[in-house]
């Protein structure tokens, strides 16, 4: 299990429906701060527009792992928006399995609480939490 | 060489019928063949030989028939149209008439893949009432699919299976006539466990008349276990089993469960006796043919008919 | 004269649903597989939401639906479908409709007048746009009982538009209302047809805008006033006497002291035929008229214009600057029966945003100046005060006359009639998306004729009708009464509410 | 519709593991809808195998690009231009598609991504449903407009076979029995004895088993 | 004839997918590609040229959908639906709004004037700017013909002090000295920037704007030595140091220069003089309440220019701040009333986004304008301001090309420009140095309200 310096060497992408937090353009900062250009943060209109391409590109671009965070079930805006993403998710993660890479390097989460939460909490939670996943094998230097 | 089917003589002098059912071995062993030919001989008019049961590879149900007719049986060659095509079928109906079998039962058989050949292509070329039909008119007419004349017509009687318990209930006896018309002599049922619903069958059966155009016969299968009466229920196709049987079985301990099996039987076989239109009983006792005797004693059938 | 004032018979609201598949509302309705196609929905609800579908029901006509408030009626589908199959909800695009002159709510509400003829029963505010200022913060105050001895007969919404005793023909439209120009190239000749149709079933009037004179319009020619711009586009003699009405544009609101500017795009074959101009090469309207440099110049034209159509009553077209008080009254000594103020919030066609939002005073500035300049200079009666530029309600119609205008003019509300969204992108790509300001025959084929004529035909008759409530609520008999009583209007800015005697209106 | 499914990807890397120059193109008709092989899929396929690529160390080029129609000369020549920058093309098609682009670029080596699966109906958001195999010889006025040569596990032509429980099929317990359906829509329709006739064999020579069919109409040929 | 000013601009493309105000979410579950589908009937080809930024992760249908909605209502599984971009949401802030940003966003990009159909769809009124309009007259000379006549209408405005009187020897020679005067073809000058991100590329792309068109930028001095950037070209140093710190020679060879308002800013701008008498000098004063006595101070005692400036909103410093346009109209009425208005030039700079707003700020007092942030905005800028906190700047600023930047900013003074052109035109006027303090051919709103509509509920009015 890797200690939380080495767990902030791996990049993050977040992918986060805008309702979630209606002030993210300011609170992103604090986390942005501390972390700089190891967390990307991606407000989105709806977490339904999440498409598994988004997530395949975030890998290729270097994420080590990438979240896509929705509002809680029943709160999506468009009424289906999360259940979408949650379906849309797991296809990503099939297909990275047959990659070859470990399907835990997305992860959805579906926010319990009402939405008004700010962007850097959630980001510094899962940032802190503890994963086995290393660094993406997409990120080593090519022989 | 010209003989008569025996089951069509015991059928046509108005006796109550009785015909068994028996598996080929998985193996080119003529030995179980004949020793199930032993065990049967005397006890039933004629014997039916399975094709490739249940998609299951095994040996061929004309081999055995001609083997069970050396052993002084008349046997039943069952033909399904899962696994030949139309050339196929009318060439061994050819040959099976010339090697002295005079009885066939026509089937669409058992999907390939509940057997162990998954991966075959089921052939479907012409389905049951198809095969029914080309057998009638390459008897009585003389002429193979598409109108070629033969040379000489094969001798066979006709028979088709029917399950009285499958859905749509009310569409089974105008299938059931359309075997008839298309040459079914003689019928033999799915096992009968659930006696109201046959009794409303037959009941339908005769409000068509056609108890008087075709012989038949009730299907038996005698249980061996509450274990197995729960299984055929669930997973066997076209099967089903009342309730009450399946809870007679049940209550009863396990050791004893096979004496209620036959119980059973011959309670249905009597039962089938007393009904209007039944010509007689087949009796599947399926890898446990050893029992056939037995229950065709204790129901009274057994002296069969010497015709 | 076509319409002769008394017998006059207004035409019937007919159906005329949105040409899209969708129809935009407030609210949406989804069926989701549980359901069992009952139909009980379809049974229950009285505003025709659902439709019949081969597996389930089709909520078609979500935008008719009341939303949430329905839950304490006993036909409350979402309750009450036996599988829970029905979900309700804001129809999430809602928020991206609109503007705040134009908000979602007033689209939504002029759609649903176009469609049914009728006031909105969705629960929207069909009344004002979200401004925070001028019309949207002026309110009725109506008397809380109805002084005795009021007049109950039918309420009277005709004006005249000559009142100046000249001897000219009476002019009296039986709404006080008549449709803006708009011209032949900036809107498609189907969305010109349905204003001008529209205009002659309501008995009112159409301008043609400054673009010429299309022969179709031809049979309408007593409903149609034809315009005479600094472009002189399509101005011809015979166009001048073939109608009731002339207009000289000297400004328009939306662009006050800029001319026009028709992209060589635009300029089709037709177009430029009908201009007198070349296939492909933008066309200038300059400003101002070129021949007028003073009021004496602008009183020659309008000679010019009654000497070529004895008949005619002519209309001057100004914008609104600091002055338009005194430009009144100018027009008035020029000869003009009618002065048509357009206020810079108004405007249809593609006009720079610099200009729209900050030259020129909102008519609801220039409406009050002008009435009351033209009552002290005595001779109020004897001109028609016509006002445009943002007018979008039947409230905002009612507010203009009650500020001093005797009638409005409109050009907006009917291309929303005809399903407009406002997007602003009139000019971009192919022009209209929609089908309604565009040239391009794909596009314009979107709109059919038969079917904008009876949305702008329902819309004004819903107008109308709400013109009436207004009027007996305040005790009047004709919209005559209305004009420049500013004792029945409060601003929001000015007014407590509870020092208001008598029933602000919400 | 002709539907199909993407092949498992360890067949499609092996696939085209010999080639560093891949132009993976789609076809934006009845395999888009299924969606097996339209421009998002294409653009999953193309970002999966570059990862693949990149982390055993190597590295392709792939683009992108999905026809209106694979199996039509006319669509497929939008390839004309580039095709030449490639080692291999990688096919979203149907088996028509891939051979079809393989026919006009003869030289090109062109991959089958796909496993084409049947002629079908969408039947929802997400399932599709067999119900034709193109026999050549359509009989659906008869049986109430199903077919029992698809829906059928037998094909039988004088069903039903007596196996199906609560109108499911004995074969595929999830699939109806196409007899049931059959049988249920005639009585429906009081039309119960068009099935009385003893259907005779069927007539297979204009389905499979000659060798490709062929279509000529010589109104529309130019 | 006279010589024509005139901006040339030219389509410029973005470097970063543009962002609009409102996305699509169109699911894909259950679509069924159908063959008349509408994302095929798209006006603008949204669906046809859609992709997706890998770097931004930003999806083509946020930058080009232009709100027809025709997709939404013609899809038969309505599976089409429109939202607030977040990313056009959450740009700049209450004053600088999302508008704003993408209009000066299409001027830098094309170079033209935003115009659009459909009428005006904003606010009857508002704060600041918005709560004045612009006069028009229905009955004027032409200021223009067609299109290319009104660039006739100048634009030139002067910068430095004016004598009030000529005064002639009796040998006709003039007496007067004449004060250093520096012309600028369009009344607006380029300000320091509040905030920025940091490296070279930004300056220089501001100097190559300014000399395109011919204007000048104000720059730290303290930056301009440092990076030795020479010749001063177009480029107002701004004495952030001590006065010292720029060489005569320096001073000798530039016409104007910056200081700021500390100490004794006249004799600062003496002792320039003296060095250079040809120097036009800027005094930098904050704008805050008191600031007319200062204003008459610093004129009185000779001051050639007054760069006013407010803060990035437009507010003075103060407590209760007047906003720009009302602090610049009482400097320049006080100066009026003194009779001392002529003497000086005034700038005035802070919080000026729009063409409209250097207009109304002429009518309020102003000469001339200094320009910031729209600079910025001109080179993608969504005036986040997280460089100022140090964080990485999403448009990556700092690695525009200065020829790029540069022609952005000429294409948006351009539109400017042009824009300027109009307002005159529709007044008839044909110079801006006639517009200044013309508050007669300006309509304010709490006038209009009060005349209006405060007397609204009552009898007896009409």
């Amino acid at each position: 299990m890797e200690t939380k310096e080495e767990r902030q060497g791996l990049n993050f992408y977040f992918f986060f429906c805008q309702r979630i937090d209606k002030e993210q353009e300011k609170n992103r900062r604090t986390i942005e701060k501390s972390m700089g250009d190891k967390v990307r943060l991606f407000p989105i209109p709806c977490s339904g527009r999440i498409e598994p391409i988004h997530i395949l590109r975030a890998l290729e671009k270097g994420a080590d792992k990438v979240y896509v965070l929705t509002c809680r079930e029943g709160l999506c805006r468009y009424r289906e928006g999360n259940l979408r993403a949650k379906k849309r998710v797991s296809y990503a993660q099939k297909l990275m399995e047959e990659i070859g890479l470990e399907k835990e390097r997305v992860e959805l989460i579906n926010l319990k609480k009402e939405n008004g939460m700010t962007i850097d909490t959630l980001v510094e939670d899962l940032v802190g939490k503890k994963t086995n996943i290393g660094s993406s094998p997409l990120n080593k230097p090519l022989l | 060489m010209k003989r008569e089917s025996n089951l069509k003589k015991v059928l046509s002098a108005g006796h109550f019928a009785v015909t068994a059912e028996c598996g080929p071995p998985k193996g080119a062993d003529e030995g179980p063949i004949k020793k199930k030919g032993g065990m049967l001989k005397g006890y039933v008019d004629s014997v039916n030989v399975t094709d490739n049961q249940t998609g299951v590879v095994r040996l061929s149900s004309l081999a055995a028939c001609v083997i069970l007719k050396e052993e002084g049986i008349d046997p039943v060659l069952q033909m399904v149209t899962r696994d030949r095509n139309r050339i196929a079928l009318q060439s061994d109906i050819l040959g099976a008439s010339a090697l002295g079998i005079r009885n066939i039962l026509c089937l669409s058989g058992d999907h390939q893949s509940f057997g162990n050949q998954k991966g075959a292509k089921g052939v479907f070329d012409i389905d049951s009432i198809q095969l029914i039909h080309t057998v009638k008119t390459m008897r009585d007419e003389g002429k193979i699919i598409g109108g070629e004349a033969l040379t000489a017509p094969p001798q066979l009687f006709i028979g088709a299976a029917e399950n009285p318990f499958a859905d749509p209930f009310s569409y089974r006896v105008l299938r059931l006539g359309k075997k008839i018309r298309a040459g079914a002599e003689f019928i033999q049922t799915q096992c009968i466990y659930d006696i109201p619903r046959f009794k409303e069958w037959i009941g339908m059966v005769r409000d068509e008349g056609m108890d008087q155009k075709v012989y038949i016969l009730g299907g038996i299968t005698p249980l061996k276990s509450a274990k197995m009466a729960e299984y055929m229920n669930g997973h066997v196709a076209g099967i089903t089993i009342p309730e009450g049987i399946i809870d007679r079985m049940k209550k009863v301990p396990p050791k004893d469960q096979r004496e209620e099996g036959i119980k059973i039987a011959i309670e249905t076989i009597e039962a089938l006796k007393e009904m209007k239109g039944i010509h007689g009983v087949h009796i599947m006792a399926i890898e446990w043919e050893e029992i056939v005797p037995q229950i065709v004693e204790k129901a009274n059938l057994y002296p069969r008919p010497s015709l | 004269m076509v319409c002769s004032e008394d017998s006059f018979v207004f035409p019937k609201v007919e159906r005329a649903r949105s040409r899209f598949k969708n129809a935009l509302g407030k609210f949406k309705i989804i069926i989701d597989k549980r359901c069992n196609n009952c139909g009980l929905c379809i049974e229950l609800c009285p505003f025709g939401v659902f439709k019949k579908g081969a597996k389930r029901p089709k909520p078609q006509n979500d935008h008719l639906c009341i939303g949430f408030v329905c839950r304490k009626n006993p036909y409350h589908c979402v309750d009450r479908c036996p599988k829970g199959a029905i979900s309700l909800f804001v129809n999430p695009s809602f928020e991206i409709l609109g503007d705040r002159r134009w908000t979602g709510d007033l689209l939504v509400s002029t759609w649903h007048m176009a469609e049914t003829g009728s006031i909105p029963h969705q629960g929207l505010n069909y009344k004002t746009g979200d401004s925070r200022g001028g019309f949207d913060k002026l309110r009725f105050v109506f008397p809380e009982k109805l002084p005795e001895g009021t007049y109950n007969g039918e309420i009277d919404t005709a004006i005249e538009l000559n009142r100046s005793n000249d001897g000219r023909p009476n002019v009296r439209i039986p709404i006080p209302l008549y449709l803006g120009g708009m011209s032949f190239g900036s809107v498609s000749i189907t969305t010109m047809l349905s204003r001008v149709k529209a205009a002659a079933a309501l008995g009112t009037f159409c301008c043609t805008g400054e673009g010429g004179y299309p022969e179709e319009l031809i049979p309408y020619d007593d409903h149609v006033i034809t315009q005479v711009a600094t472009g002189l586009f399509g101005v011809r003699e015979e166009t001048i006497k073939r109608v009731r009405i002339v207009e000289f544009k000297y400004a328009q609101g939306a662009k006050p002291g800029l001319g026009g500017h028709l992209l060589g795009d635009k300029v089709t074959p037709r177009v430029a035929r009908m201009r007198e101009a070349v296939v492909g090469s933008a066309l200038f309207s300059p400003f101002p008229f070129h021949s007028v440099y003073s009021v004496e110049d602008h009183k020659k034209h309008v000679d010019w214009i009654k000497e070529i159509n004895p008949r005619a009553l002519v209309s001057v077209k100004v914008s609104t600057p600091t002055d338009v008080d005194m430009v009144a009254v100018g027009s008035y000594y020029a000869g003009a029966h009618i002065v048509h103020l357009d206020g810079s919030y108004g405007g249809t066609g593609a006009a720079p945003d610099i200009a729209k939002k900050n030259i020129a005073m909102p008519i609801e500035y220039a409406i009050p100046k002008v009435h009351k300049f033209l009552i002290e200079e005595g001779i109020r009666d004897r001109i028609t005060i016509i006002a445009s530029g943002g007018i979008r309600t039947a409230y905002d119609m009612a507010k203009a006359i009650a500020l001093g205008a005797d009638g409005v003019c409109l050009g907006t509300a009917d291309l929303v009639a005809l399903e407009c969204i406002r997007c602003h992108h009139c000019e971009s790509g192919r022009g209209c998306a929609r089908g309604i300001a565009t040239t391009d025959p794909e596009l314009s084929n979107l709109v059919e004729l038969k079917w904008g004529t009876q949305r702008i035909i329902n819309l004004y008759i819903a107008w109308r009708e709400q013109l009436i409530d207004i009027l007996r609520r305040l005790g009047m008999k004709s919209v005559t009464e209305l004009v420049g009583r500013y004792d029945t209007l409060v601003h929001l800015d000015y007014v407590k509410k509870e020092e208001v005697r008598g029933e602000m209106e919400d | 519709m002709i539907t199909a499914e993407r092949k498992p990807f360890e067949e499609i890397k092996e696939m085209v593991k010999p080639y560093s120059k891949l132009l993976v193109v789609g076809c934006g008709t009845c395999v888009a809808e299924c969606a097996a092989g339209g421009e998002k899929e294409v653009a999953l396929l193309a970002s999966a195998l570059r990862m693949e690529a990149r982390m055993e160390n190597r590295v392709v080029e792939i683009d992108e690009m999905t026809l209106d129609r694979q199996c039509v000369y006319e669509f497929i020549d939008q390839l004309t231009e580039t095709v030449d920058n490639y080692d291999a093309i990688l096919s979203l098609g149907c088996g028509a598609g891939v051979q079809a682009v393989s026919d006009v670029f003869p030289d090109m080596t062109v991959l089958p991504a796909l496993n084409t699966t049947f002629l079908g109906e969408t039947k929802a958001p997400g399932v599709w449903m067999e119900n034709c195999r193109g026999c050549g010889d359509c009989k659906l006025h008869i049986f109430g407009a199903i077919c029992p040569v698809a829906r059928c596990a037998k094909g039988l032509f004088n069903g039903p076979c007596g196996g199906s429980k609560d109108k499911r099929c004995e074969v595929h317990p999830d699939t109806p029995c196409a007899w049931h359906m059959i049988i249920e829509r005639l009585e429906k329709k009081g039309r119960l004895e068009q099935l009385n006739n003893i259907y005779p064999p069927v007539d297979w020579s204009t389905g499979q088993g000659k060798g490709p069919r062929k279509i000529e109409r010589e109104d529309q040929m130019i | 004839m006279p010589k024509k000013y005139h901006i040339h601009t030219s389509s410029v493309q973005n470097r970063l997918p543009k962002i609009i105000k409102s996305g699509v979410i169109a699911w894909e579950e259950g679509c069924l590609k159908c063959a008349r589908c509408v994302k095929k009937e798209c006006v603008y080809k949204v669906y046809e040229k859609r992709g997706l930024d890998g770097e931004s992760m930003v999806d083509s249908t946020d930058t080009m959908c232009m709100d027809c909605f025709r997709c939404v209502q013609n899809c038969p599984n309505r599976l089409i639906q429109k939202g607030i971009n977040p990313l056009y949401r959450d740009m700049g802030d209450e004053y600088w709004t999302p508008d704003i940003i993408s209009n000066i966003w299409f001027q830098a990009e094309t170079g033209r004037i935003p115009v659009s159909g459909a009428g005006y769809g904003g606010p009857f009124s508002g704060p600041g700017f918005d709560s004045m309009w612009t006069d028009m007259s229905e009955i004027v000379r032409p200021t223009r013909d067609g299109i290319h006549g009104r660039e006739y209408i100048s634009t030139t405005v002067d910068i430095g002090r004016k004598p009030m009187y000529l005064e002639f020897g009796d040998d006709g020679s003039l007496l007067t000295p004449i004060p250093p005067l520096v012309e600028i073809p369009l009344p607006v000058i380029f300000d320091l920037l509040p905030f920025s991100p940091p490296g070279d590329n930004i300056p220089q792309s501001l100097i190559a704007g300014a000399r395109s068109i011919n204007t000048y930028v104000i720059m730290k001095w303290s930056y301009l030595k440092e990076k030795g950037i020479s010749p001063l070209q177009n480029i107002i140093p701004f004495l952030d140091g001590n006065t010292d710190d720029i060489e005569e020679g320096v001073i000798k060879s530039i016409p104007i220069i910056e200081i700021p308002d500390r100490g004794e800013p006249v004799s600062v701008q003496n002792r320039l003089n003296e060095i250079n008498p040809q120097l036009v000098v800027m005094i930098r004063v904050e704008l805050a309440p008191g600031i007319e006595e200062k204003a008459c101070d610093l004129t009185k005692k000779g001051a050639h220019t007054l760069h006013l400036c407010a803060d990035e909103f437009g507010n003075e410093q103060a407590e209760k701040p007047l906003f720009i346009k009302d602090r610049v109209r009482s400097v320049h009425g006080t100066l009026v009333e003194k009779g001392i208005r002529d003497q000086v030039t005034l700038l005035a700079s802070g919080g000026i986004a729009m063409a409209e707003h250097m207009a109304k700020l002429i009518i309020c007092g102003a000469d001339c304008v200094a320009v910031d942030i729209p600079l910025l905005v001109a080179m993608e800028c969504r005036i986040c301001r997280r460089c100022k906190e140090g964080l990485s700047c999403p448009a990556k600023l700092e690695t525009v090309e200065p020829q790029w930047g540069g022609k952005r900013i000429t294409n948006l003074m351009g539109g400017w420009h042009n824009q300027l052109l109009e307002v005159l035109g529709a007044m008839g006027m044909r110079e801006v140095r006639r517009l200044r303090g013309e508050m007669g051919r300006a309509m304010f709103f709490e006038d209009l309200e009060r005349e209006v509509f405060s007397n609204l509920g009552q009898r007896g009015q009409g």
